[in-house]
């Protein structure tokens, strides 16, 4: 199934739920290993985004990407603002004036946004951050036409937990050394969130059009 | 969580309102912002200087704006980094010409935000300059991770930078000064509870009854290690031998010394404290060019305190003890 | 308990120990007692002011020691008054031949103690007047009892008292300025948590993690009043009421105010408290000359806040606004 | 039995140990209706009295109750000190020279003690201080030569249990109003505890010289 403006809403929508519904999880995550505000920061950022969808119509799906990594930027602060915002932002200019995206512009797209959290973040794989999710997870689709939505889900999810057993070297949990293994990353929960409402919302797309 | 609030949400908002209602004369908000500067900004003909960070840390960074030191200050949510777009609004309403310096401390969220805002000044055509305090030296210094991070240190940042800048030196000196004291101030601190986010309405860690924190930042960070607590002179001890063992003092050198409490620890423990601190620094014949007591980089309530030791030279003793008028810091 | 300490017994010593330690050109310590005193004292031809009680309230007194406010503070145990012995060594400190002010918060032991100071001052040809500091309007006024206590609204008298000797005043004229002062400032204060006296090894009184105690003393003496923890906003519009009932401010009337934190409150709630009773002010079309925010007298490590206001004239005004030059409060 | 300079001691010494015992209960009663220090200062005080007795030798019961008025006035602080110091120097005063003191000029230094207390604090009988031990207690006594030192424990230990009722009008539990009842004024306790203290020690005495 393409992505269109319409399926790229309905996937912030289901993050956006994700996000309130994990929002005290992310925050334990965050109080265990970092400084207790990603929930917190995320419930704010997805709550705004919701406002900004809601109050304006986007015509391409580059413009309504750009429009959220700006809601992002101004809302959600701390370390994961200028991630997500920035990942958004190149994102969003990648895919341009599209109205439609094959599984291939999609990933390319997002190929974009996890170079721009390494760029503004400069953590590498491994570090325990949101790149542990990001970077092996597209690295394992990167050769798919056509992605199976359900084992990007499952895969999502094993990088996700992966984060459990690293010692951080990157962000607030750095700080702690040894001590931060045994924890899942934060950042990880959330961009977990975010590829799983992703893969959610193909496949129901792909369920209702048969 | 007890806590003397109304609206868990609105804390910063409200903080700031009634932070410039109290200090008019002093303070001006930038209307629609969460940035605080100085009555009269922007200062013709001065560098401006813009800090901040999460609120949370009162006085830091709102009550060290004015005449002296910071220009202005950008406050984020509880414990969490300012956007870009706060942040640049800061530093639009204090340039006066000669460009802005922001003091920055060494955390992920931080530095990004800033490090964004000063793209946007710039290509707005205003002068950004940036510096990032990493004393805390609880903290591995390595350049595979993000390093130290920012703590009470970034007072000295302030005051010192803030009267360079008053002073009329250029962008480029009062950079300079600013990394020179980055260089040569090192901290250290400890908790003996946990203090909590408004929002989150529970404790950011947990520490037993007979146990303390050693190296705990000022966010609630978990710390480098948990021992039992310790007698004041032990703690004071501890902490400064890390501290003195980054800085490698010898004898007859000139300090100026910081005890900060982090928010509900009594002003009395503090100078008990510095009543061990004063020994140490007595026996390893350094000289003390001010003590500074009090709460400057609190970390809302928790219990606790931080050694901030500064190596002084003409330059910094002078800049130091040039006049500063703050809401929270007078010389 | 958990406490930055050495041994529950020397604390008071150990602090003042750390306080001089701190501060040497501002103040000294009077050998072997628990006096602290201007590092000029005593300063001839000024009338002196000394004023003290109970540890545990820092940073008064020590704290307000120097240029335009105290020449003197004597530290007691914590919460408990200081003796007649070390009052009268503090008032021979300070004694300029002028003679000495006596500033005593109203509690019984205060009372007695600096009263048979007094007597033994006299007994040596020392001049000395006593002004009784009783603002806090939690407590009945009543003259079958001993009626209110001094709280907060004590650092306006050491202010004002202060600038006004340092003017060059009398003693009489010194006197007749406190006794001004007390009669128009009033405060009330509330508490969300009690404190620990060190040697006491447990908190003064326990509270529900739902219920908060309006009138608190900071003693930790039990309030007048158990109530569910409110909003900011209604805990101000209560304590404020309680204090605009008795001074019954009128339109158009000048008033100074502030927002003392008892201890481990952050600032960022006193701001909150002052974004509602800066509002509450504008509505009563009061004019506040001033508006003082921080911990001025505390009560160890209690959280909770008072609010004091007190009514101005022109006299009063360029009094408060003078400078003072004090380890903790400047101007 | 007559007190003499030893007994005196006697009287001191079973006081100070009383203290000590007590010092948590005194606290505790203080913490109710006080600032809780009532029992540090107790204890504080009595351990300097007893470093006093220690360090010096006294002649006559008047300068050894002068001293352990000084060591009062100067150590104990509060209240409390200034009237326990101002109540033994005024005892001190009245005893003067002597070196025995019969039970009828014991009472009258004892009531000269209470008057002191009385002129310093400016309380009343009824409003909940140590008041309400000394001067009902010495009215009671007033008329005997010899005194029943069980009858004056009990009646003592009365008194002290009677502030429970009362509403404080004196002192810091006077800010309680009316929540001070219920509660036995601290003061009234260590008052209980000298004269406790005085009736055990002439007892004792009495049985030892038959
Ligand atoms: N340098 C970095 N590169 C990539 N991700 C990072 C980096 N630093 C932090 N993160 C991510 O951000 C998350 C924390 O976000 P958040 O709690 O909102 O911000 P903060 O750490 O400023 O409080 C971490 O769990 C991690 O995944
Ligand atoms: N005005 C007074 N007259 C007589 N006794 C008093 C008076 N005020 C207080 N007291 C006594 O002092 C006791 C408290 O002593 P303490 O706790 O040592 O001093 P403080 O009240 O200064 O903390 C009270 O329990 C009461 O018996
Ligand atoms: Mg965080
Ligand atoms: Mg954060
Ligand atoms: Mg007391
Ligand atoms: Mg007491």
């Amino acid at each position: 199934m393409n992505l269109t403006v319409k399926t790229t809403i309905s996937w912030l929508e289901k993050f956006d739920e994700k996000i309130q519904v994990n929002k005290d999880l992310l925050t334990d995550l965050d109080q265990a290993i970092g400084d207790g505000d990603h929930g917190i920061n995320m419930s704010r950022g997805l709550t705004e985004v919701m406002k900004t969808l809601e109050s304006k119509s986007f015509q391409t799906i580059g413009d309504l990407i750009k429009g959220v990594a700006m809601t992002l930027i101004g809302k959600v602060g701390g370390a994961s603002g200028p991630l997500y915002g920035s990942a958004f932002l190149k994102m969003g200019a990648k895919i341009g004036a599209k109205e439609q995206l094959s599984d291939e512009e999609l990933l390319e797209a997002l190929k974009e946004g996890e170079q721009a959290i390494i760029q503004r973040g400069k953590a590498s794989v491994g570090e325990k951050t949101m790149v542990d999710v990001w970077s092996p997870l597209l690295e394992d689709f990167s050769q798919e036409t056509h992605i199976n939505w359900e084992d990007l889900k499952v895969a999502a999810h094993e990088k996700m937990t992966g984060t459990k057993d690293l010692h951080a070297k990157k962000g607030r949990a750095a700080y702690l050394g040894a001590r931060s293994v045994g924890h899942i990353d934060p950042g990880a929960m959330s961009s977990y969130l975010l590829f799983e409402s992703l893969a959610e919302t193909m496949m129901e797309g792909e369920n209702n059009n048969g | 969580m007890k806590k003397i609030l109304n609206d868990v949400n609105a804390v910063v908002d409200e903080m700031l309102d009634g932070m410039v209602a109290a200090h008019p004369k002093e303070l001006k908000r930038v209307e629609g912002t969460t940035v605080v500067v100085r009555a009269d900004a922007p200062v013709k003909g001065k560098v401006g200087i813009v800090s901040g960070g999460g609120s949370g840390h009162e006085p830091a960074h709102g009550g060290f704006v004015g005449k002296g030191m910071l220009d202005g200050a950008v406050a984020g949510e509880v414990f969490t980094s300012p956007t870009p777009d706060q942040v640049f609004e800061a530093i639009k309403a204090v340039d006066g010409g000669e460009g802005v310096l922001l003091v920055i401390k060494n955390y992920t969220g931080d530095v990004m935000n800033f490090e964004m805002a000063g793209e946007l000044a710039e290509a707005e055509g205003i002068k950004v300059k940036q510096v990032v305090v990493n004393d805390d030296v609880a903290v591995e210094d390595s350049s595979f991770t993000s390093g130290r991070r920012g703590i009470a240190g970034t007072v000295f940042v302030h005051k010192i930078a803030g009267a360079m800048a008053e002073s009329g030196a250029s962008l480029d000196e009062v950079e300079a000064v600013a990394n020179k004291v980055i260089k040569n101030v090192k901290s250290m601190g400890m908790s003996l509870s946990p203090c909590t986010v408004p929002a989150a309405g529970k404790p950011g860690f947990t520490l037993a009854e007979n146990e303390m924190e050693i190296g705990t930042g000022i966010h609630g960070e978990p710390g480098v290690e948990r021992t039992e607590v310790l007698p004041a002179s032990d703690i004071v001890k501890t902490l400064f031998a890390k501290v003195d063992d980054d800085l490698q003092l010898t004898s007859g050198e000139e300090v100026a010394v910081m005890i900060n409490g982090l928010g509900s620890t009594p002003q009395m423990e503090l100078y008990i404290m510095n009543h061990t601190l004063s020994k140490l620094l007595k026996e390893k014949d350094l000289n003390v060019t001010e003590t500074i007591v009090g709460e400057w980089m609190t970390s809302l309530e928790m219990a606790g305190a931080s050694i901030s030791v500064l190596r002084m030279d003409e330059q910094l003793k002078e800049l130091l003890a040039a006049p500063a008028n703050t809401v929270a810091f007078k010389r």
